[in-house]
């Protein structure tokens, strides 16, 4: 096995959670689209970590990391959901405009 | 004693701090540690100027404390910054004008009632920040303190001002901010070009060079400037630099506009302090830097010079000619009268050179007083508008005749301070650009007219029946205006006062730059 | 006694400061007293200075240095010359003759310690400008005369009529003084000094050498032309261009000064000060600072045939035109106001063909008459209250003393045997005729009948006939007598002072060698002299012995008569060409500052606020429109570092 | 060979685990019907938590499948049916023309990503076998409790702050 698959994955993965993020409508799927991309840069720090040049772990111990703070992410962004959805009955990306002009 | 300087520096800026400690309800508390700080102020500023050595052409009382070090900014040097004061004949007359308006007009802002605390808080900050500009020796304390009347000045327009006061604000803010920016990368070229040239590595001054040190000690620039030159290419750019700052910094034509708003606007002893020291800045930074430091761009530009200096001196008078309002008057005059300093910096003579020195000082003061008579005028009439006044002379004799005095002073009056200095710099200026000079001498006449036909229209003329019950000069007027008729006199009768100090240092400069 | 000769200028300056302290508090009699002492105590000095260098000749100048400027210092001083000292005394008489005679005249006026701290001021001014050793300081005398002046003629500041002359005075002799003030600065640049002596002749000569040394003008061209001078001559000048340019510009402050064609618009005007005042400008200080001033930079002037031409052009010139004008004007005060320009021609005219002795002469001949002539005036309009002169009349019999003052006053302007003014204006008219000058002659000689007629055309409407007014006239007090009747015995018996069989003055001013030009005696001129002012007194006599037919005379002459009436229109014209240009120019640069210049900075701070109100408009807050726009630009970014092959 | 490698288990299960997970993504971005989403979503957390055992990752991969695959996968069906408004579909969707730009958008940034990552010569030791001296939990261990304890105690702190400020954000007012 080589690293450059691996890392092709994470750009396809990478790529599919943009995609989502940016034309989703629903928050969820938007919050769901962004944990994907999240997990793209994963799976480049466990690639890094296992092919790199001195291989070390400290590529799976970022990875903890970022999985640790994607479930706070999602937790936090799914209270700020709730709450905008109590607020305008809507889970419509669209209807999160305040902060314009 | 040797810390005069510092600690003239040092007292406003404390005194403000210590102003905001002062609970606001105590207005006259407020009022009175302003006074006695910016009084100790002038006082330590009035020690260092006679205890300033006359024959020594160096920065006298340095002070130098090291702010923050860079370490390996340049390979294994660090970049120094330093908050390094000190002052030559050029810089300490100058040093004691910032005392002596100073005291005036935190005297005048007896008439503040609104925020006083606030008032006084940034009054003393701008006092302090002029202040460190002439006593600075080091290019950023320079810069430091620049940038610390430009805030300090935007707050005082925008909130003691008149209607407009925030449009006027922020073109002030504007346009000095924008001139400092030009100064800022003049000072940084300045710095660089003779880091490199004393290195030697390169006659020529490129982007992708890095010097192995980095002098910003003004002093130790104005050595190096004595023992050798920047290419003339250097030179050319940067004095273009520092020129166009110091025309928008200095309100010359066409960058002035935002003089007369802000001056409008403004509240009396605001006015004076702009009037009177900030607008002397810009022609100080071409003395300090533009003069010793780059004399070749100088001498390149000096026609260029000259003739800015020129059309801002007829330009001005004519304006000021069709203004409606005294103090939009008093800003174009103050415009003309800058003029006369740059056409005689242009000349680059050591007679010229003094008369520009002269004229600062003397336009600061009379500048100054103008407004303060204007302003107490304004008290009594409600109205800076000239039309709207007349037969002043009737109810206030002393108000009027210390405007008289103020305007003649500004027509150049022999025996006043105004004369000796337009005496001087024509004298400088007829000498290199007789016709330049010969141009600016119709800004004696017009002067005359502007002046004159204001006066005319305020003091003289018959009495309104709405202006019979005024009352004149009060106590604290009378010394504060007292004090600058007698300045201005003494100036004018025994200008050697003045002369003695700024003599060895213009000599010195005239005498490495050829001139 | 010279080395006490600074106590001369130093006197009325300490009147001055007393009086701006004290002044407010003290009586009426209290200020007069100081005043006219300090004044009086000057004129003794004067005297005794006068005697002194008569006896033992000019006494070197006594110089302090002032200021350091540039690599040359600066010094003040005083000397006392033979000219100097002559016009000290003359200074000191008249003022404090009129000091004391405005006792009377300013009785019960508000405020009367300040106008004679004005006038007290104003004197020292003059007797400084007249005692200095230097140009600078002499201009700045010569300002503060100007200053005072202004103060003086815009004293009643509520009159606006005052106040538009007090400006005007200021400005006109102001557009002189820039003349003077660059003059000055070019012959520091040429000779680096501004001491008189040093600029003449090289060095800074000692008592046997000033202004009365033979033969100044040849060494001042000497020095000039190849002295060390030379070398420093600015804008590579030849010698001969760069003195008649200075010269020139010399002029051109005395023709401001002692309003010489084309700036003469303002003596006139300056009417509307008070009497006192008038008689103080016209006759002792501020106008004859101008003729001064040309006698004391005479050698320039003698260097520079050029300048000299002009000089005695103008003052001809001036002469007759003033003396056209005042033919036909209403107001007393005005009529001796264009005489006094009319004079100042003859002695710029005398000056100008190199007659010094003559120029100087008539200067002090003339400051004793007109002195007299205004204060008779004062006296007249005090006891009348008009100074209209179809309004009088008659006061022959009700002011004697003022009338027989006014003749001797008259008599001696129109120039007629003995009186004072026929000594100095015949001397001046035929150092013309004498010199070469036909023409200057010829219009010297009208100008001169001019002068009889008009002098003389108020004597008889004043003084003849009946009284038209409702008033009683009568005389004025002892302070106003007095000074009457010295200045009349003056005016009568001032020119035995240089008569040709005994030329005192002339050999005073010259007491060691001949300046300038000095014409022969010429019996015949002066009798055609006399006999022109006789006719011009005989016309005024037939115009206005009779009722009408002055007025038929005034048709008759059509046009002529409108012109000299309108002053040439000169004030017109000056408004049309010059006023309102610049007021126009002015405006017009107001408009472009306020709604072009700062237009534009109001469009560009305007555009960019535009701009940037316009590009908030893109932000949407659709928190996926800028993750798209950031989704290209990171593509973008990336082709681009692939094109170039990294960014690193 | 396959696709230029040995065609060993490894690659095999490497391709298959790949193509769960672009499946799973493509099905997430395609379905509407929030049961179905679900499962895509497990599928793709899933397929990773594989991709972390294939990379001898396997506490990281055990980690992935707890937190992600079980605990947010919950969270977010839940969450979406909370959301629901009366019928089980997916909310309105995305115009054409703004999917078809990001689509285009997306392509073109994946090309030149897989472009860089072809052109780029990547310094890695090419062991097929597991780089790792000692299993990997006590690596993982020393590695957290010795050179990453400030962050790792953070994140604890990051945690508990989450789970307060989702509550109090969540949490009815009244």
């Amino acid at each position: 096995m080589a690293l450059q698959p691996f890392l092709a994955l994470g750009a396809i993965l990478f790529a599919i959670g943009a995609y989502g993020a940016l034309t989703k409508r629903n928050l969820i799927i938007v919050l769901i689209s962004l944990e994907m991309m999240l997990n793209a840069a994963n799976i480049n720090l466990v690639a890094f970590s296992h092919f790199g040049k001195t291989p070390h772990v400290a590529g799976q111990v970022f990875a903890l990391f970022i999985i640790a703070l994607g479930a706070a992410e999602v937790a936090v962004g799914l209270g700020i959901l709730l709450a905008f959805f109590r607020m305008r009955n809507s889970a419509d990306v669209k209807d999160a405009s305040a902060m314009k002009w | 004693m040797n810390d005069a300087l510092f600690l003239t520096v040092l007292l406003p800026a404390l005194a403000a701090l210590f102003v905001l400690f002062v609970p606001a309800r105590a207005a006259s508390a407020v009022r009175g540690v302003s006074l006695t700080a910016q009084l100790l102020a002038l006082l330590f500023a009035l020690a260092a100027y006679i205890g300033f050595n006359k024959g020594m052409a160096v920065f006298q009382f340095p002070f130098a404390a090291t702010w923050l070090t860079v370490p390996n900014a340049f390979g294994t040097t660090p970049l120094v910054i330093r908050f390094a004061f000190g002052a030559d004949g050029i810089s300490m007359p100058l040093i004691l004008l910032t005392g002596v308006v100073g005291l005036m007009a935190s005297m005048r802002s007896h008439s503040i009632h609104e925020r006083v605390k606030e008032h006084y808080f940034w009054q003393l900050l701008l006092t302090a920040g002029l202040y460190g500009v002439f006593a600075s020796a080091d290019l950023f304390t320079f810069f430091f303190f620049l940038e610390a009347t430009l805030v300090t000045t935007y707050f005082l327009i925008s909130v003691w001002g008149n209607e407009g006061r925030r449009r006027a604000a922020t073109k002030f803010l504007i346009y000095r901010g924008l001139a400092s920016v030009v100064l800022l990368a003049g000072f940084i070229g300045l710095a660089y070009s003779y880091a490199v040239q004393a290195q030697g590595a390169s006659m020529q001054v490129y982007l992708g060079f890095a010097p192995n040190f980095l002098s910003l000690s003004i002093p130790q620039l104005i050595s190096e400037a004595g023992k050798f030159q920047l290419s003339i290419a250097a030179q050319d750019a940067l004095y273009l630099v520092f020129l166009l700052a110091v025309l928008v910094e200095e309100a010359f034509v066409p960058f002035h506009t935002w003089l007369p708003d802000a001056h409008e606007q403004a509240d009396t002893g605001t006015n004076m302090l702009i009037g009177g020291v900030l607008m002397k800045i810009g022609l100080y930074i071409l003395l300090r830097f533009a003069v010793e430091l780059l004399p070749q761009g100088l001498q390149q530009f000096a026609w260029l010079t000259g003739l800015l200096g020129v059309i801002s001196i007829i330009y001005g008078a004519l304006v000021a000619l069709a203004q409606k309002d005294w103090r939009r008057l008093i800003a174009f005059s103050s415009i003309s009268h800058m003029g006369l300093v740059l056409l005689a910096i242009a000349s680059l003579q050591a007679v010229g050179l003094q008369g520009a020195v002269f004229m600062l000082v003397s336009s600061g003061l009379l500048t100054a007083l103008l407004f303060y008579a204007v302003g107490a005028q304004a008290d009594r009439t409600k109205t800076f508008e000239i039309k709207n006044l007349g037969g002043l002379s009737k109810s206030l004799p002393v108000i009027s005749g210390v405007l008289l005095v103020a305007a003649l002073g500004s027509v150049g009056l022999p025996g006043m301070s105004g004369f000796i200095s337009e005496f001087a710099l024509f004298l400088g200026s007829f000498a290199t650009f007789p016709w330049l000079a010969a141009v600016g001498t119709l800004g004696m006449i017009l002067v005359a007219l502007y002046l004159l036909y204001a006066m005319q229209r305020t003091t003289f003329g018959p009495q309104r029946t709405e202006y019979d019950q005024l009352a004149d000069a009060r106590p604290v007027e009378y010394v504060a205006m007292a004090v600058f008729v007698a300045l201005v006199i003494l100036i004018g009768v025994y200008p050697s006062v003045l002369g003695d100090v700024v003599h060895t240092t213009v000599q010195s400069i005239a005498g490495r730059i050829g001139g | 006694m010279t080395g006490l000769a600074w106590l001369v200028p130093v006197l009325p300056l300490a009147a001055y400061v007393l009086l701006l302290i004290g002044g407010r508090r003290l009586a009426e009699g209290a200020v007069t007293s100081i005043a006219v002492l300090a004044v009086a105590a000057s004129f003794v000095i004067s005297l005794a200075i006068m005697i002194q260098v008569a006896l033992h000749g000019p006494q070197p100048a006594v110089t302090f240095p002032w200021l350091v400027l540039g690599s040359a210092t600066i010094s003040f001083g005083f000397e006392v010359t033979s000219l100097n000292a002559m016009m000290l005394v003359m200074v000191s008489f008249v003022s404090a003759l009129v000091l004391l005679f405005s006792r009377g005249y300013m009785r019960g006026d508000a405020r009367f310690a300040r106008f004679y701290q004005y006038l007290s001021l104003f004197v020292f001014a003059m007797l400084g400008l007249v005692i200095t050793s230097n140009l600078l300081e002499f201009y700045i005398f010569w300002e503060l005369v100007g200053v005072c002046s202004y103060l003086l003629v815009g004293f009643w500041y509520f009159k606006p009529e005052a106040a538009a002359a007090a400006k005007k005075a200021f400005i006109v002799t102001r557009i002189g003084d820039v003349g003077l003030f660059v003059g000055m600065i070019l012959l520091y640049l040429g000779f680096h000094t501004m001491n008189f002596d040093t600029i003449f002749y090289g060095q800074a000569v000692s008592s046997p050498y000033t202004m009365a040394h033979g033969a100044p003008a040849l060494l001042f061209a000497a020095h000039a032309l190849t002295g060390p001078g030379i070398h420093a001559l600015p804008y590579g000048l030849a010698p001969a261009a760069f003195v008649t340019l200075t010269a020139l510009l010399v002029f051109v402050g005395a023709v401001g000064k002692s309003a010489q064609f084309p700036l003469h618009v303002w003596l006139p005007d300056a009417m509307e000060g008070p009497t006192p005042v008038s008689a103080l400008i016209h006759a002792a200080t501020m106008v004859a600072a101008g003729v001064y001033l040309v006698a004391r930079m005479f050698p320039l002037f003698q260097a520079s045939p050029a300048a000299s031409d002009v000089v005695a052009i103008v003052g001809g010139f001036t002469a007759i035109l003033a003396a056209l004008i005042g033919l036909t004007q209403h107001d007393i005060k005005r009529v001796i106001a264009y005489s006094t320009v009319s004079q100042l021609g003859y002695m710029m005219l005398a000056l100008g063909v190199g007659a010094y002795v003559s120029g100087i002469f008539h200067l002090m001949t003339h400051a004793f008459f007109k002195a007299l002539l205004f204060l008779t005036a004062g006296s007249v309009i005090h006891a009348v209250e008009t100074q209209d002169l179809f309004e009088m009349g008659g006061l022959r019999k009700l002011m004697p003393l003022t009338n027989a003052a006014f003749l001797a006053g008259a008599l001696a302007l129109s120039g007629i045997p003995p009186f004072a003014g026929f000594w100095s204006k015949d001397e001046i008219l035929s150092a013309a005729f004498s010199s070469g000058n036909y023409v200057l002659y010829a219009v010297g000689l009208i100008a001169a009948f001019c002068t009889a007629f008009y002098i003389f055309r108020v004597y008889f409407l004043t003084f003849g006939g009946e009284y038209k007014g409702d008033r009683h006239p009568h005389e004025g007090g002892l302070a106003m007598t007095i000074p009457l009747t010295a200045l009349a015995v003056m005016a009568t018996v001032a020119g035995f002072f240089n008569t040709p069989w005994a030329p005192w003055i002339a050999n005073f001013l010259q007491d060691r060698g001949a300046v300038g030009y000095d014409p022969a005696v010429n019996w015949g001129l002066m009798v055609v002299s006399a006999v022109v002012g006789l006719a011009g007194i005989g016309l005024a006599y037939y115009a206005y012995g009779a009722p009408g037919r002055a007025q038929r005379m005034a048709q008759k002459s059509g046009f002529l008569y409108t012109l000299s009436f309108n002053k040439f229109y000169f004030d017109e014209l000056y408004d049309r060409i010059v006023t309102r240009p610049i007021r126009a120019i002015a405006e017009a640069l107001g408009f472009v500052d306020r709604w072009i210049i700062d237009g534009l900075v109001r469009l560009v701070s305007g555009g960019v606020y535009t701009g940037g109100a316009g590009l908030r408009y893109g932000n949407t807050g659709q928190i996926q429109t800028y993750g798209l726009v950031t989704l290209f630009g990171v593509a973008v970014l990336l082709i681009i570092a692939a094109g170039i092959g990294g960014v690193l | 060979m396959f696709f230029g490698m040995p065609l060993t288990g490894q690659t095999v299960s490497f391709f298959l685990l790949a193509l769960l997970i672009i499946a799973s993504g493509v099905m997430l971005m395609t379905l509407t019907k929030v049961m179905h989403m679900a499962v895509a979503l497990a599928g793709v957390f899933l397929g990773v938590a594989g991709i972390f055992i294939l990379l001898g990752a396997d506490f990281v991969g055990m980690a992935q499948i707890l937190v992600y695959a079980g605990a947010i996968t919950i969270l977010m069906v839940f969450a979406l049916m909370l959301t629901q408004k009366g019928d089980d579909t997916e909310s309105p969707e995305a115009s054409t023309g703004r999917s078809l730009l990001t689509l285009l958008g997306v392509v073109v940034f994946t090309g030149i990503m897989l472009l860089v990552l072809r052109g780029t010569t990547w310094p890695y030791s090419q062991s097929a076998v597991d780089p790792y001296t000692q299993p990997t939990v006590v690596l993982i261990a020393q590695s957290l409790y010795h050179t990453y304890t400030i962050p790792f105690e953070l994140l604890s702190l990051i945690l508990t702050a989450a789970l307060v400020g989702s509550v109090v954000i969540a949490r009815k007012e009244d």
